[in-house]
């Protein structure tokens, strides 16, 4: 049962091709959920909206460990999972409009998206209801005798929650194949890790249900993957459950409605001195495998990849009042 | 033809769901070793082994929740949450989850998950043991609610619930497991749509379903005695609720009393009544009428409890009133 | 007199309440440094410090039971759960301890706690944030249930509350705390025994709380214009009801339609309904109507979430059809 | 935070008085748990009955560490928590046969004992549920800046539950006074711990949200009693929470209704060989404190004891029907 030390940023310069596809997924996250504020302030998404800026490197590395037949289990704050995982961007966009071409087709918004060709089981909003559906799914994938992981991401507030308690220990008990990826971004809503844990190193949480776990410096794409590319073959391998905490800092307010009066802006200037795009960036110019040219020609895909999601979008049909009440239940 | 009791019925129906179909399981607290908090899985851990009869930890809110996964991955579990009474604490799957994930997905998933769970009062259990909370979940979207009265579908009712893509939970009235019947032992899933009318009668409607039921048919055979034909309706299936058997039954009889254990105020009964009113408001001779739970916790006492739980005396009485 | 919004109603009474009686603290998911998801408790943590307002950690079984505890033990505890939605989760420690523990113990301890939380939907939160569950409560026995529907009553029902021996559930609808009005702010504690009537009229009763009283009173007034005088009654306490205030209203109206945001199945609304009927059967002259919201976890999209919740236009078309 | 160790057997002889009055204290409960059992075969008591035959030292040892001052929360388990707090036994069987001079006025029976003079907060009857209330009476005192201790018992299938997980932490985070005792019967019904708990020592969950804990044999009245001082007087000094976890056993089936089928007989036997009461006697002899003429006043004290109770259950007045709906609400 390892304990919590922050892993030292990977030396090894990573293949050239694979480091460029990670600096534009974080791209991609980063302008789409800019893009998503605008268009929140413009009035043509409502309800809750959790952006995930500053946290893009959690999200894009751990997803690269994953392959298509592993099921991802998200929070609210799912935007950047989503992207990660694949799902087409105006599926995402045209969701959070309301619209019949969103990926929930519109009845689940920014925070419920679902995407069964993925196996992106959703988007939960209460916290910590994901981990027990983690739980299930890795125990149908262990009896079915099918070699899956189940990644589960959620926040470092859930680990308060019973259920968190109850899940880590079921799917230890049991040797089931989860993978539990904490996102330790300091604060639930307004509430401090600090002000609402006892013992604040989740690692050593995670030891009291004998999974094994580590902290990883979530603001470190390279970091990020290679630690759940360890844990998901652990897992994979058959040794049961483990459990990633990943430090990490989200650069916006909880939500759209947040004043953000509880951090401190000296806190929150310093975390985005570590903006896990342009750390990855400055040291892929380090390392010479990034340069203007590619820095532009990533701008102008990314640009496009969200003007597309914004036209679909906007070019989407509004379901039909009168399918009101299709999928209560099945047909 | 064979004589069974409710509970053999029960273990009956999860023994052939189990050896037919390698993808159903049975999960739940002391559901193997001890062999059922009320004796309903006995054996089956020795007959299929621990991976298919799985005792878990006292975790509800998580064994639910995980009963969920399983079954959007390809799984078909049957989780029995040991008494209605514990469920509270996994409500929150029951309701954000198990209901809603169909439908927040537009579509994309099904959960095909039944619950069993023991429920109701009358065993001198107290305040904390003794809840009829089935008509909460009838109020939810989503799922459905069966609450079988007879030996006959304590078996065809789980048959049942096995073939629905959606999820299905079922009450069985802790009263009525000792409860003996000649069954066909090989009859299949029953219907779970419908109502059924357990006494034909002409002169008063008596609705009730689970545990209610057997104090409605006393109650009908006692008025029979009087020269009144009561009819009895055994709801079942609780949501979606089979109306159209209910006021076809009131149009003919004009007056309806309502059974439930529940508590009066909220109970399901109250919505029976009130569709009873909205749906047959002219054939109506006297307003619908409730014998429920008394208001309080349950007590321990038994002169006590039998004062605080619905009786066939009661049922009696208030139908003399009517038809007087 | 003073003119503030509901939110501000709230948080005036949760100021006074801390700042007359030591024994007050108010506790739950940051109501502290963040103030409140729905700032009703704004500025009250830098006024009466860390030991008085309390954030809670994720906890919601444990924060609301140890408001019960706290309650038994000499405090004057005011929990706020976040949103009714969440409530779910401490639905164990609602039903199984604050609302059986005076009972079982024979009348030894009473809880004088009183549980505030926001319900409701109409801000397209979607199918878990949106829930109206006070029915459920309101089905409790040993509870207290409240449904503040105006400025003035946010600021005196919560006073109200905290003079109670027993549990109190108080349910702020979401989409009224920015609701304005002139009131009193001086005004104690006002009644939490009685329905009130919101609006006289003689042709029909529109019986409504909460967050559907805004819609039943735009009703009454289309109403008006057509010449139907709707008579409006706020019910204001969930449990009890005070069912004399609306059988009166109906005795004098002959019709009543009930509106009520939650799933109609299983909906406060058809208890109002069905107890209209037991106590005025003979002075309706149509069965009782309700407009209820659709048995649908709601879902995000803004029409279909509109076509969802109960509508003053669908009030107004279900009284045309009964005075026609 | 302390590591699991079963402490040595005292060595000390106590005083004589004291250690008497431990001996008997424990018999009462025996005795007293045999007399329910047969009164229920006779049909006068129904519903659950949990019989606590086995655990005595438990109850009987930390209740001695306890003051009038301080609280007690038990489970549906109760009736050797509440003769050992000193609630008159007649009381206790008038409440399971059902009558009004029941401790709970017939209302609770077997599982609900409560006796607001002894701050006898009540046995809980779900798993767990007695937790978040002794974290808020303890969260009262500590407000109120009363100096005393709530003494929470539960099982160990309870620490499966969210609500330990919670309760814990909270404990913990705010400091208070409560002190967590674990009955460790090795059986929740007949799930045994290890196949409830990915992490069987009880001691190493504490750790995990900074509660110093410690394991205790609890079939022996004199640990359990110097254990319970030691981590009582702790919690007194406002040092926050602790949690003892007894190691005991349950020498009946769960509950009258539990046919016992998964427990080795040769089990059940090994621990009754460690019979709490047998022990203790046996030690008191070697050390000269307990004579034949002893032990023999004590079982005619016994005697008496549960004869009184069995009377006063008897004699008892059944509550009038018409007071159903009293104690719902405050009058
Ligand atoms: C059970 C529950 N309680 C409260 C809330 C309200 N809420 C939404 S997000 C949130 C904070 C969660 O923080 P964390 O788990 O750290 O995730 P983050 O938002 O930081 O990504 C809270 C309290 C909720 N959704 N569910
Ligand atoms: C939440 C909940 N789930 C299930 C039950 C049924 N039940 C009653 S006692 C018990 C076992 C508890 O074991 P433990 O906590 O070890 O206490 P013990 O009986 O061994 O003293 C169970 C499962 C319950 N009462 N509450
Ligand atoms: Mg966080
Ligand atoms: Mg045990």
């Amino acid at each position: 049962m390892s304990e919590p030390a922050v892993s030292a940023p990977s030396a090894q310069p990573p293949e050239r091709d694979h480091a460029l596809l990670l600096l534009e997924e974080m791209f991609r996250i980063r302008r789409f959920e800019e893009k998503a504020a605008e268009t929140y302030q413009a009035g043509k998404i409502r309800g809750f909206l959790h952006l995930y800026i500053g946290e893009e490197a959690v999200a894009v590395g751990a997803m690269q460990a994953l392959t298509g037949d592993d099921a991802i289990v998200a929070t609210y704050r799912d935007h950047g999972h989503a992207l990660a995982r694949g799902m087409p961007p105006g599926a995402l966009m045209a969701e959070m409009y309301g619209k019949a071409n969103g990926c929930s087709r519109g009845r689940g918004g920014s925070m419920h998206f679902f995407d069964a060709s993925r196996r992106f089981y959703g988007g939960y909003a209460i916290v910590s209801g994901g981990l027990p559906i983690a739980v299930g799914l890795a125990l149908a994938d262990k009896m079915r005798g099918l070699n899956r992981v189940t990644a589960c991401f959620f926040g470092e507030g859930a680990v308060a929650e019973g259920e968190f308690h109850e899940s880590l220990n079921l799917a230890e008990l049991w040797q089931l194949p989860v993978l539990f990826l904490c996102e330790n971004n300091l604060y639930a809503m307004g509430t401090a890790l600090e002000r609402s844990e006892s013992e604040t190193r989740i690692a050593v949480k995670a030891a009291s249900y004998r999974v094994p776990s580590e902290t990883v410096d979530g603001m470190d794409v390279l970091a990020v993957e290679a630690a759940t590319r360890a844990a998901a073959g652990a897992v994979r391998g058959g040794s049961g459950p483990r459990l990633l905490e990943f430090e990490t800092y989200r650069f916006r307010a909880h939500s759209m409605s947040d004043p953000d009066l509880y951090r401190a802006k000296e806190e929150i200037e310093r975390w985005k001195e570590r903006d896990p795009i342009t750390l990855f960036e400055e040291r892929l110019r380090g390392w010479g495998l990034l340069t203007d040219d590619e820095q532009a020609a990533i701008d102008e895909r990314v640009g496009a990849f969200i003007d597309v999601a914004v036209a679909e979008a906007e070019a989407g049909p509004w379901e039909a009042v009168e399918d009101l009440e299709r999928y209560v239940m099945s047909e | 033809m064979q004589r069974m009791t409710y509970r053999e019925a029960v273990r009956s129906a999860l023994r052939e769901a189990l050896a037919a179909d390698p993808s159903v399981f049975l999960m739940g607290e002391d559901v193997g070793r001890y062999g059922g908090a009320f004796a309903v899985s006995h054996g089956l851990l020795a007959e299929f082994g621990e991976e298919r009869v799985r005792d878990t930890p006292l975790s509800e809110s998580t064994f639910v929740g995980a009963g969920i996964g399983a079954a959007l991955n390809g799984m078909r579990p049957i989780v029995e949450v040991m008494t209605v009474n514990f469920s509270l604490l996994a409500m929150d799957q029951v309701l954000n989850n198990a209901a809603t994930l169909r439908y927040m997905s537009g579509g994309q998933f099904n959960i095909p998950l039944v619950v069993r769970m023991a429920t109701g009062g009358g065993r001198q259990l107290a305040a904390q043991h003794s809840h009829s909370l089935e008509g909460w979940y009838a109020h939810i979207p989503g799922i459905r609610v069966l609450a079988p009265a007879t030996v006959a579908d304590a078996r065809g009712m789980l048959l049942a619930a096995l073939r629905e893509p959606d999820p299905v939970f079922i009450f069985e009235h802790a009263t009525l497991y000792p409860m003996e019947d000649e069954i066909d032992e090989r009859a299949g899933a029953c219907d779970i749509r419908c109502a059924a009318v357990r006494r034909e009668g002409t002169d008063v409607t008596l609705v009730a379903s689970g545990g209610s039921l057997p104090k409605a048919m006393t109650a009908a055979e006692t008025l029979a005695d009087e020269g009144v034909q009561a009819e009895v309706i055994d709801l079942r299936t609780l949501r979606p609720l089979d109306m159209e058997t209910v006021v076809a039954s009131v149009v003919k009889t004009h007056r309806a009393v309502i059974v439930d254990e529940a508590w009066r105020t909220g109970s399901l009964a109250g919505e029976v009544s009130a569709q009873i009113m909205e749906r047959a408001f002219n054939a109506l001779d006297w307003p619908v009428q409730r014998v429920c739970g008394a208001e309080v916790p349950t007590p321990y006492a038994k002169h006590m409890e039998d004062a605080a739980l619905p009786r066939a005396e009661t049922v009696v009485e208030t139908v003399r009133e009517m038809v007087r």
